[in-house]
């Protein structure tokens, strides 16, 4: 689960890394009211949207009047934010923050993440922050420095000097000491929240000598969310696609793409294959949908539900190798949903494993119309007459 | 001969009073996997299938001489369930398991350090030596014994592949899924080198999918150390750029990860790699031979 | 450093573990009051004192009145408790702690203390505690269960049902769940405290079923001391022998034993094999004092007097081989406790190692008597004929 | 030969700013030890006797090539300083401080199982090769180059064992003092191990003291693996009884830890124990021939 910047700074706080005052505002005027409580100008009006590169798009605003600061806010929560991360149609932005502008001297990259070979969290630091991080670690991998955590001693001192004391030239020793406290301060952030990614970028060193995280952005495991009741409250619905958060409220790994052949697999492996078949088949998927391996009939219905309310399907392909998920669950999970609702697309099943004679017999013996595959291959073929149809 | 587990195999089923767990010990039981025990605490006594409860693995491996553990046990309980097998010796533990938080797979991994415990999975289909044992919950019948070794990061995959290179006249000796999760106990590596000394697997299938190097870090491997014949699938050829863990996700993984680099990492290792998955029962008789 | 059992047991009742209602005392007539304010008869009264075995020696009474409260009380503060730990004079108690009776039905052992050989934490459980633990560790050992911790882990869930499983007959649920509760508390008070030692013995079950500490026993890392502030305030120094007391005010590695040759020696190993010198010689060592490696000046001169203190001591014996403790370093505070106070005793020099020339000629130019041991063997020779003179 | 350090080795000291590190870097040079490098962080750009200070170990490694280390930080911060020096490569970290929390160094010891380095202490003198390098606050002067392997848990006791072996004749091959904490990074049987490859050892000599099991441990390794003749001394005889560890410490220590077991287990694995420490340099005549 991604946090909004306002809801990671807040967490920041909490854990003594020092970010700049700030407000949350949802409208042109409460921004206005926002900026009058802080110290300015300047002030930054920042769109509130789980996409990175908001800066480059116009969802970073520096302003220097009050005049300003509500104009921007305007600007910025009237029309759909684009960024390289939202495609072309762009992310409507509910919420700005504004900040008090800071004089920049330096900007610093700091992040936190699970390095899945080493299988350690591991800190990346930088002296080269900013928009250009990953561009830094192409070019110049020696200005990336990397500390992988031992889960027995967790976050040690040394490690932060090894990283702080790499910055060239050397700031003050008082603000080394701010950097170094930011960083053992992170890793308690990441730790603590069951955090995937715990980032400051840029983190900068002021005009005046303080370290300060400038931007803040938090991921939380979604395996790990239900140990942390406090921060399932700060999902943000309103960021997902109304498909997708039907999804997920049922467990469902539900992704929306653009193309017409909806598509109800279990496995994130098989649905992939099965995203590849169908596109070598000459077709798009609509969906990427991986009921799980632990789906009820419940969670089948819902999922197939959720493809046929797609009014972009044309076609839908179901490809069950049942496992743990068992074929007859499928199968009444498939029929409970179309008792509900009225299906006027193609219907392409394909069933094997777990109790595959059980879930053939119900879907059989159903009013249920379908077109039977055996194989993927047969699958991607009826795929393509349906296409070419 | 098959590797890790064989027809002496004796299983305890961790979460065995659980709907999942008693499903599939059923299904192990049926396909001949000599389950012995199983492990819910403050169930000692129950019997399912007619399999004793206990209430801890140490007394599962006490009274019933247990080897093999399969876990059934939710989430946020298993890396501890994990842990509990391998601090009581035993040695292959197989963690069906889907969405442990990664932080304690972190603690895990950290833990069978210490432990001499080889641990398949989380969120994997498990083990299966076709007409010896299956420890885990892959439909057994779709499996013929025979010389192909499978390893898979993915589960209902692994399936689908197996399903075809049985219908193309290809037993296995051991398949194996590895589980999808970022941090998991057994790489491809550590079961090519043990494919490797195993003379009746001839050739290797290796199913792998976006995200991730252990693709790469196999090719490498067969490059290096590895004589027989390996077919390579990758899942995800299509799919759109997945969530990104920030920029510090793309500097970790130095742009590794995706599809198309893992195909060119395992054919520049002289693999070949099936992009059609409906074409891997053909495949594999051309590059193995007839079956 | 060691607590008292009151002391210990707040700690406890703040991380979790339940103890029984009780008050401390420093009169009888206090022990009355708090009898009066807790639940009973029974009631219970003990010696609280830094000394093993105080059942055994009547430091612990269980009353059934509130006289006997007072008088119980009285009998403990009135006259020095004698335990097989405390040597023949035995201790005087202070205070006593006054307790609510509770009705036991079972008596259980737990502690956890850091094995030296793993290098882990390790939680020692049995269900046959008591008084007898050590015998039933010797006689039976398959009652006695160890849980080693991996740092990388800490205290895991399973270890905890290891132990309580093996109960024999199994409590309730309620009961093992208490229990395994008490566990995972116990980890965290020997973690966040840095403890040496924790035990609970017995940890017993009431007929009612509930899980209780009945004694409560912790020692702190004397060296992670100075991270605990407020633990620092739980030292008594009642506890201690005068000498011994100061000698810890100074960082001075000192006991206080019962012969007549005091001997200053810089290292634990040293100092030990001094001591078995002069015995073999004859003589008895009045003290063990290992200055230590950092020693400076000041502590040389503390402990020195603290030496001449002991109005057994006969004869000193000083044997210093520098090494980070430098020969010069001792030779000054050596003199300059004989410029405050008269050596009536005899005084055996042996120095050797780091700057051993310049403590040498210190020694020799001062007004100081003493005689020169060059070796180990000269000094014993040398203390032997002190011993028959 | 020696073992572990020699004149090739160079060395950083750690806290070498310190009242402690500045004065036994002067005498570790003195001896003629190749200290390259302090660390003290913040102080970077002085230098101590001529050595340059860093930041970092980091800093030390890259531009010193430092590969051992010589620990004076103060007890709270020493755990810190070994780790880093391990982190960076170091292979022989010897660590002076006296007073590490027990529980850092739990901490230190399952750090260094995923590093390369040998920790010799804490709460040790150090190890030194005669005439050729001294890693340590041990006073030189009292060595001789020679044919005698010295371990030690004591420190001051070592050097009065040294002093006996070269008034008596033998010089010394490497002598180390393994630390007196209850945790330390390296014990009588890893270096006995090194000692049994060096050709140029003849014999050692084992100075061990009340508490812990590790003469015991050493006893049955020599007995087993051990052909050269070693002399044992045991500090403590005539101690009294030392703290307790509750009721736990005495079960965990199964009544191991008093000096007559330890000098019993010692002769009963065929060695010849000194219990007058007085007379060690006679017996090593006798034990081991003229020196």
């Amino acid at each position: 689960m991604k946090l909004h910047e306002f809801q990671a700074k807040q967490i920041f706080k909490d854990y003594g890394i020092p970010v700049p005052e700030g407000k949350v505002a949802s409208s042109p005027q409460q921004a206005l009211n926002a900026a009058k409580e802080l110290n300015g100008p300047p002030w930054v009006v920042k769109a509130q949207v789980h996409a990175g590169g908001r800066g480059k798009g116009g969802g970073v605003r520096v302003v220097r009047s009050l005049e300003e600061v509500k104009n921007a806010a305007a600007q910025i929560l009237d029309k759909p934010l684009v960024t390289k991360q939202t495609g072309p149609q762009g992310k409507r932005v509910y919420q700005v923050l504004v900040e008090q502008g800071v004089e920049i001297d330096r900007e610093l990259y700091m992040a936190m993440v699970v390095d899945r070979s080493r299988a350690r969290p591991v800190m990346v630091f930088s002296q080269q922050g900013g928009m250009e991080i990953e561009e830094v670690a192409a070019r110049s991998p020696e200005l990336v420095l990397q500390q992988f955590v031992d889960p027995g001693v967790g976050w040690m001192p040394f490690q932060s000097r090894a990283l702080a004391y790499s910055l060239d030239p050397l700031p003050t020793p008082e603000t080394l000491k701010e950097i170094i406290t930011i960083m053992g301060n992170l890793y308690k952030v990441f730790i603590s929240l069951d955090c995937s990614l715990a980032e400051i970028n840029p983190l900068v060193i002021t005009k005046q000598g303080h370290a300060l995280a400038i931007d803040a952005k938090i991921s939380i495991d979604d395996n790990a969310l239900s140990r942390h009741k406090d921060l399932q409250a700060l999902d943000d619905p309103r960021e997902k696609d109304p498909l997708d958060a039907k999804a997920a409220k049922y467990n469902l790994n539900y992704i929306r793409l653009g193309g017409n052949i909806g598509a109800m697999v279990n496995g994130a492996g098989l649905a992939m294959a099965t995203m590849d078949v169908i596109k070598l088949a000459g077709a798009e998927p609509a969906n990427f949908l991986d009921v799980g391996g632990g789906a009820s009939e419940e969670m089948v219905r819902r999922g197939f539900e959720i493809i046929l309310e797609d009014e972009n399907v044309k076609a839908v392909l179901i490809n069950i190798f049942g496992g743990i998920l068992r074929c007859d669950v499928l199968a009444r999970g498939i029929l409970a949903a179309a008792e509900k609702m009225e299906i006027n697309v193609p219907l392409i099943v394909r069933l094997e494993g777990t109790n595959v004679e059980e879930g053939r017999r119900i879907l059989k013996e159903s009013n249920l119309k379908f077109l039977v595959a055996n194989t993927m291959a047969e699958a991607a073929e009826l795929v393509t007459r349906q296409v070419s149809q | 001969m098959s590797i890790l587990v064989d027809e002496k195999t004796r299983v305890v089923v961790q979460g065995i009073t659980g709907r999942e767990g008693t499903f599939h010990t059923t299904q192990m039981l049926a396909y001949g996997t000599a389950v012995a025990a199983g492990v819910t605490p403050g169930k000692k006594g129950q019997k399912v299938e007619g399999v004793p409860v206990f209430n801890t693995v140490h007394e599962a491996v006490k009274n019933e001489g247990v080897n093999a553990s399969c876990i059934f046990v939710p989430p946020l309980f298993a890396a501890d369930a994990i842990m509990e097998s391998a601090s009581e010796g035993v040695e292959v533990i197989v963690c069906i398991t889907e969405g442990i938080p990664v932080l304690d797979m972190v603690k895990v991994a950290s833990f069978l350090q210490n432990t001499k415990a080889v641990l398949i999975g989380p969120n994997c289909p498990g083990i299966i030596c076709p007409g010896k044992t299956k420890v885990g919950i892959m439909p057994g019948h779709i499996h013929r014994p025979g010389h192909v070794g499978v390893i898979s990061r993915s589960g209902t995959l692994t399936y689908e592949v197996v399903d075809q290179l049985t219908r193309a006249g290809f037993g296995q000796s051991t398949c194996i899924g590895i589980g999808g999760d970022p941090i998991i106990g057994t790489t491809f590596i550590d079961h090519l080198a043990r494919f490797k000394e195993d003379p009746e697997t001839q050739g290797v299938v290796l199913i792998g999918e976006i995200g991730g190097s252990a693709e790469e870090e196999a090719a490498l491997y067969i490059q290096n150390e590895f004589r027989k014949p390996v077919i390579g699938f990758i899942a995800g050829q299509t799919a759109p750029p997945g969530k990104r863990m920030g920029h510090a996700g793309a500097i970790i993984s130095g742009g590794k990860g995706k599809a198309e680099d893992k195909v060119q990492a395992l054919e520049s290792a002289g693999i070949t790699v099936v992009r059609n998955l409906g074409r891997l029962g053909e495949t594999a008789l051309e590059i193995m031979g007839k079956g």
